[in-house]
């Protein structure tokens, strides 16, 4: 009995602009939200979605992707008929061993995988973009209009146009045409990096570009554009909600700073129906001393505040001493902010120590990261 | 080290008032986060014992949902685990319902464990007490049963209706009742290392004096005739029978030179996890001296309080001095203070809502002022 | 398809003499591996019903440690999960302890799930119901309430005592109780969709009409008044009521044509498992026609039986027309016939039990004969 | 706070003398003794021996192995303070992506996740040996003697002593040499392949060998030869019960043949306190037919025997017809045996089916191994 749907995350890359942050981790794994990964949310949308069956492929720093990951149980998708299995990069019989060469060659390298499922369907997700979106809906969508591909858009500004991929569609919602990075944009529908397939039409798709030697097995620079010469049915699914790409330490600290503002992404999960899993640390609650002051801000458990915190997020086990100011910033786990330190527009990497009355980014400039690591 | 079961006694004496009338003082909440039983729990896999019985009164149904598989306090392991001992014949009849009855119902599954000690520990009396130790110094002294106290100097005021004991050279040579007359005394801390056969020596024996004995009278009627030995516990340990222990002890975490005394870094303190977002905090936010839980979403002014998970404290609302369990709410202007609010309980018509310094106002479960 | 909730109702009058006298019906161990309930905690998890609450009537125990967290039926989803609902207030009246009570003390758990319907089901009628289908007719008929029933030929001999019912263009006009006269009648199945606010509508009012009406009560006083529809079930039904059903239903798997119609590779039933070797057959063993569970060591000679876990048959040993629970023992020679040995029973020294073939021989819990 | 000992246990390779039944699953991997698969062994193992940190170092075909393990749940390795973490080849920040060169390389590429839980000593095992060992005594001799390095051994028998690697030792125990399969073996010592080191010592050898270009990266061929060279304590530790590195198609029948032979391992744990553990498969009770004759022989839940069966293990979905005859035979889950066929002394891969009246190996000549893989 097959699967209606597989989803397939893809989760094997490095994000070498987040510096420092995945020197030591793959960017699915990044801090984000005073309590999760990057790669909670992609997982947690499919545990929502009712979507039961997941690959992770990893190939960057995969150990504690891996391990986070786990058997799914963070996700309930650890049940007898629910699996999230972590496919590495890997040697396999009468292959050997390869290492993923692009996004269509990691599902490529894991037809088998599929295969064992039989999907009528298979989601490709990124490991690493922030959103809450129904699958589901999509699905339909895709079963609705007969598609070979669906591929979810967010509608950008002309302006931002010119950094995404763009699809162009005719006025039914069929794309005839896909624009990678244009200079000038003929429509402002950037692609997500979100696609449902008909499985069996991506599974020819896929082989044929194996063989391709000259295919930079990519999903958006080859296996959409070969479907598109060959007329097939290809639609754009335009997504209205929020969804971020965070590519850059300043578009972390951005995404970050979004939750403050109370702006589509609702983790306090006001409509009871979309809760956003991720692993629960052990931890005491979070204490507030008799001179702390906080306000417009999200603190996880375990954290020790005595001093000033405004307009920031804080990671679990982050102290802030006496006196000290932390505004507008991320502390990620276990950072110590010792007393009548000053910090301003800031990530504070893991497990960084603030010494006494250090000044980090005082006058509030450009976003700064402080980390122990090398980028 | 010799294989150790450990046994947490829920049988008790201890009410809460309305936070007792439908969960056992074990499932109560603490600090927002935990319940009481998670010290014991925690204190038995910091020890090292992987399995663990817990022995339920009456009430099962909140344990049973907090306990789960027991995976949240590392028993999980395949060579342990948790087994819910519920003496089902005598449920309904409380003068037979005591320990030591529950014990002989489940005593299969205490045999079939191949250990040579059994932990016994109450839920009610908070300990970080590490029984590693304590079972060292038991097969030290080559006795058979050990009893844990601690010396306290406010008899008085604390430890009412706990037994006290009369130790001669480690050894216990009687016991009898803390009525509050000396402040200085030793007290029963009702946590015991005892030899796997001494326990079954007495669960076989003690009804022959009387079937109403529980292990605590029974250990007392043979402390003239056979040897307990004592062992002092000098750490965090408080006795929580009734609601104005419980809010006291609660408020006085909010202490660190306490708390820190409790929350070491290598003596986890586990519970049952939640899938919850961080507190949040809102502009109009002011907390000072308090406990937050995860989830919560304060707007308000939070001082001497302790707010547990998924709470919201709307604008100007003003909580002083108060426990707030889980999923309560407290409207925009309320003011709260000297309260405990019991799991999703609301102020929302009654905004002042002013108890008594030593006996808080209680607001039920669910209800809504 | 819209959500729904799933209830499994253990309040019942069913006993299987000694084999419910410490443990409810629905926890009672079925052909070697199974508890009874694992019927319809399977249909539920196959018709995809990912929020379980289980009515629990009395003796909890047995049945936190078979269902523990659900995740053996795959409820563990985030989305879902098994919710034990269990009436502290009424567990030891009686007459109070009925299912709508049950209900009404544990309504928040139900509404606080988005659900449009609600399927109950009972644990001792076995089935391999697709609710998901019952769910779809209800749906076209527009009725708030389907009860699910079979025709059956042989009423003078099984679902005696059940509920019967008179269907007149698929509505329900009345019920009675089967008395055993007619042969050819409709049965019901105990089985209900009911949209969740009709289910609410029922608990709140039928005490007005008396405060002991249990839910299949309230369904007969309301079919005169109220359209309740019926919905025809063809598959596998067994109305599992006393010790005597329990063993005719239990051996009648034998024949593969019942069991086949159970045992459906779309339809997995589900069951918590363990750590258990596979089975051993020793070189004198000879079995025929018997189920065998894991880590049973047979060297004897075993026929029309079934056998359960860790089960031990000795050299030469013959049983017939038995069922052998978990951990039972039969020495070396022992004659075992017509018999139900409970969980780590033991034929030793009185090695001939041959029971009556409609009404097997019992041997108690741990018990050695 | 560092855990006292953690293991590795090296489950990389293919195994290629299997054939056919490592085409496509990786040999720890193999399914044994009628439920099990062969990593249970060291997994079971550790959980017994109480080690609670146990890493997965995989390679080829690591997706099943991966997801077996998962989180380590069916070991009860899934604790708070517990953990069963995979642990493939993978890329890493600042070194790229590298595949495991040996046994010592492949520990060596995961110093970072042994200094992570900062153990005083490191167990290394082999993924794809038979046989129950409390670890814990091992460690206990080893910090008795204050060994640099133990290696439990085998006394074996001086003809077979040639095929292993043997440690030549002084009276004490010490080992002064180590012969790689000798020709003419100076003792009957064979290296079990299981060392206990402590781990500083261990990281510091690892870290040198690492850099020399000429080393084959294994623990037997440099590793243990360079301590020696430097005078380091190095203690055999005799291990005295069943063990079995099921290399060969004909050993991997023979260890299963030893489970009905009542050798030392004890599948039925009659002493309750070294259960193996593994993954229960969802089955109805196995079932016997009216016809059927079973004797001597190991069968899971899940069979369906309705002919006859002597001195064989059967794994869980078998079924075996009317009349058919299977003798001193493996039959892997899921073998369809039909009416009248007869197999006598063969392993049947996963999912055969033997079709009706077949014949295999009716002459019980050399065990035949029968799969729908190619080796």
């Amino acid at each position: 009995m097959g699967k209606e749907i597989v989803a397939m995350i893809l989760a094997g890359g490095r994000g070498t602009r987040l510096k420092a942050l995945t020197a030591s981790v793959a960017k699915p794994a990044v801090h984000f939200g005073g309590k999760y990964r990057i790669i909670d949310f992609p997982l947690s949308n499919c545990a929502n979605s009712g979507i039961d069956v997941v690959g992770v492929l990893t190939q960057y720093e995969s150990v504690l992707l891996g391990t986070y990951v786990g058997a799914g149980t963070k996700w309930g998708l650890d049940g007898k008929q629910s699996t999230a299995a972590v496919l590495p990069a890997r040697e396999r019989g009468g292959v050997g061993a390869t290492w993923y060469a692009g996004t269509a060659d990691a599902i490529y390298q894991n037809i088998g995988f599929l295969d064992e499922h039989s999907p009528e369907y298979v989601l490709i997700l990124s490991g690493d973009h922030i959103y809450k979106m129904d699958y589901d809906k999509m699905l339909e969508a895709h079963k609705q209009k007969g598609a070979d591909c669906t591929i979810a858009v967010l509608n950008v500004s002309l302006k931002e146009a010119s950094r995404f991929g763009i699809m162009n569609t005719n006025p039914d919602g069929t794309v005839y045409e896909f624009d990678e990075k244009p200079e000038k944009p003929k429509s402002t529908l950037a692609s997500m990096g979100i696609y449902i397939y008909t499985y069996q039409e991506l599974r020819k798709y896929l082989i044929e570009d194996a063989k391709d030697e000259k295919s930079a097995h990519d999903f958006g620079m080859n296996i959409i554009p070969n479907m598109l010469a060959d007329n097939k049915k290809l639609y754009a699914y335009e997504f209205d909600g929020y969804w971020k790409d965070v590519g850059t330490v300043e578009s972390l600290w951005e995404a970050n700073m979004d939750l403050l503002e109370d702006r589509e992404l609702d983790l306090y999960n006001i409509k009871k129906d979309w809760k956003i899993y991720t692993e629960d640390t052990l931890a005491q609650p979070q204490y507030v001393g008799e001179d702390a002051q906080i306000s417009n801000s999200i603190i996880n458990q375990g954290c020790m505040i005595e001093g000033t915190v405004t307009g920031s997020i804080l990671f679990g086990g982050v102290s802030v001493g006496k006196g000290a100011i932390v505004e507008d910033s991320v502390l990620m786990p276990g950072v110590l902010v010792e007393e009548g330190s000053v910090i301003r527009k800031a990530i504070i990497d893991e497990g960084v120590v603030i010494t006494e009355n250090s000044k980090i980014n005082e006058d509030a400039g450009e976003v700064v990261l402080v980390s122990n690591n090398e980028g | 080290m010799a294989k150790v079961i450990g046994i947490v006694n829920l049988h008790t004496t201890t009410s809460f008032d309305g936070l007792t009338e439908r969960r056992p003082s074990a499932s109560v909440s603490f600090l927002g986060r935990y319940a009481l039983i998670d010290f014991v729990l925690s204190n038995m896999s910091n020890s090292n014992i992987d399995s663990v019985g817990v022995l339920i009164q009456e009430k099962p149904r909140s344990l049973f949902k907090h306990l789960g598989g027991g995976d949240s306090w590392n028993f999980n392991s395949k060579a342990g685990g948790i087994s819910f001992l519920y003496n089902e014949k005598y449920a309904n009849n409380k003068k037979y319902n005591h320990d030591l009855n529950n014990l002989e119902e489940n005593i299969h599954i205490i045999e079939s464990v191949n250990a040579k000690y059994v932990v016994i520990a109450p839920a009610h009396i908070l300990t970080t007490m590490n029984y590693d130790d304590m079972i060292t110094a038991h097969e030290k002294t080559g006795a058979r049963i050990t009893v844990a106290y601690q010396h306290i100097n406010n008899g008085g005021e604390t430890f009412i209706g706990a037994q006290t004991l009369k130790v001669e050279d480690g050894i216990i040579k009687s016991f009898a009742a803390n009525k509050g007359v000396n402040n200085e005394c030793d007290v029963s801390l009702e946590t015991y290392v005892i030899n796997k056969d001494a326990l079954c020596d007495i669960i076989r024996d003690a009804k022959k004096a009387s079937s109403f004995f529980k292990l605590k009278d029974a250990l007392a009627y043979y402390a003239s005739e056979k040897k307990i030995n004592a062992y002092e516990y000098r750490g965090y340990a408080r006795y929580v029978d009734s609601l104005e222990n419980y809010y006291k002890v609660s408020l006085e975490f909010l202490n660190l030179d306490i708390s820190s005394a409790v929350f070491k870094s290598n003596w986890p303190i586990y519970t049952l996890t939640n899938d919850t977002p961080p507190a949040k905090y809102l502009k109009d936010a002011s907390v000072k001296k308090s406990f937050i839980a995860n989830g919560a979403l304060i707007n308000g002014t939070v001082e001497n309080s302790i707010i547990g998970r998924d709470v919201e404290i709307g604008t100007g609302a003003i909580v002083k001095n108060s426990i707030i369990f889980t999923g309560a709410k407290i409207a925009e202007g309320a003011v709260v203070v000297n309260t405990i609010m019991d799991k999703r309980s609301q102020v929302k018509i009654q905004k002042d809502l002013i108890g008594d310094p030593q006996t808080p106002l209680y607001v039920k479960e669910g209800d809504v002022v």
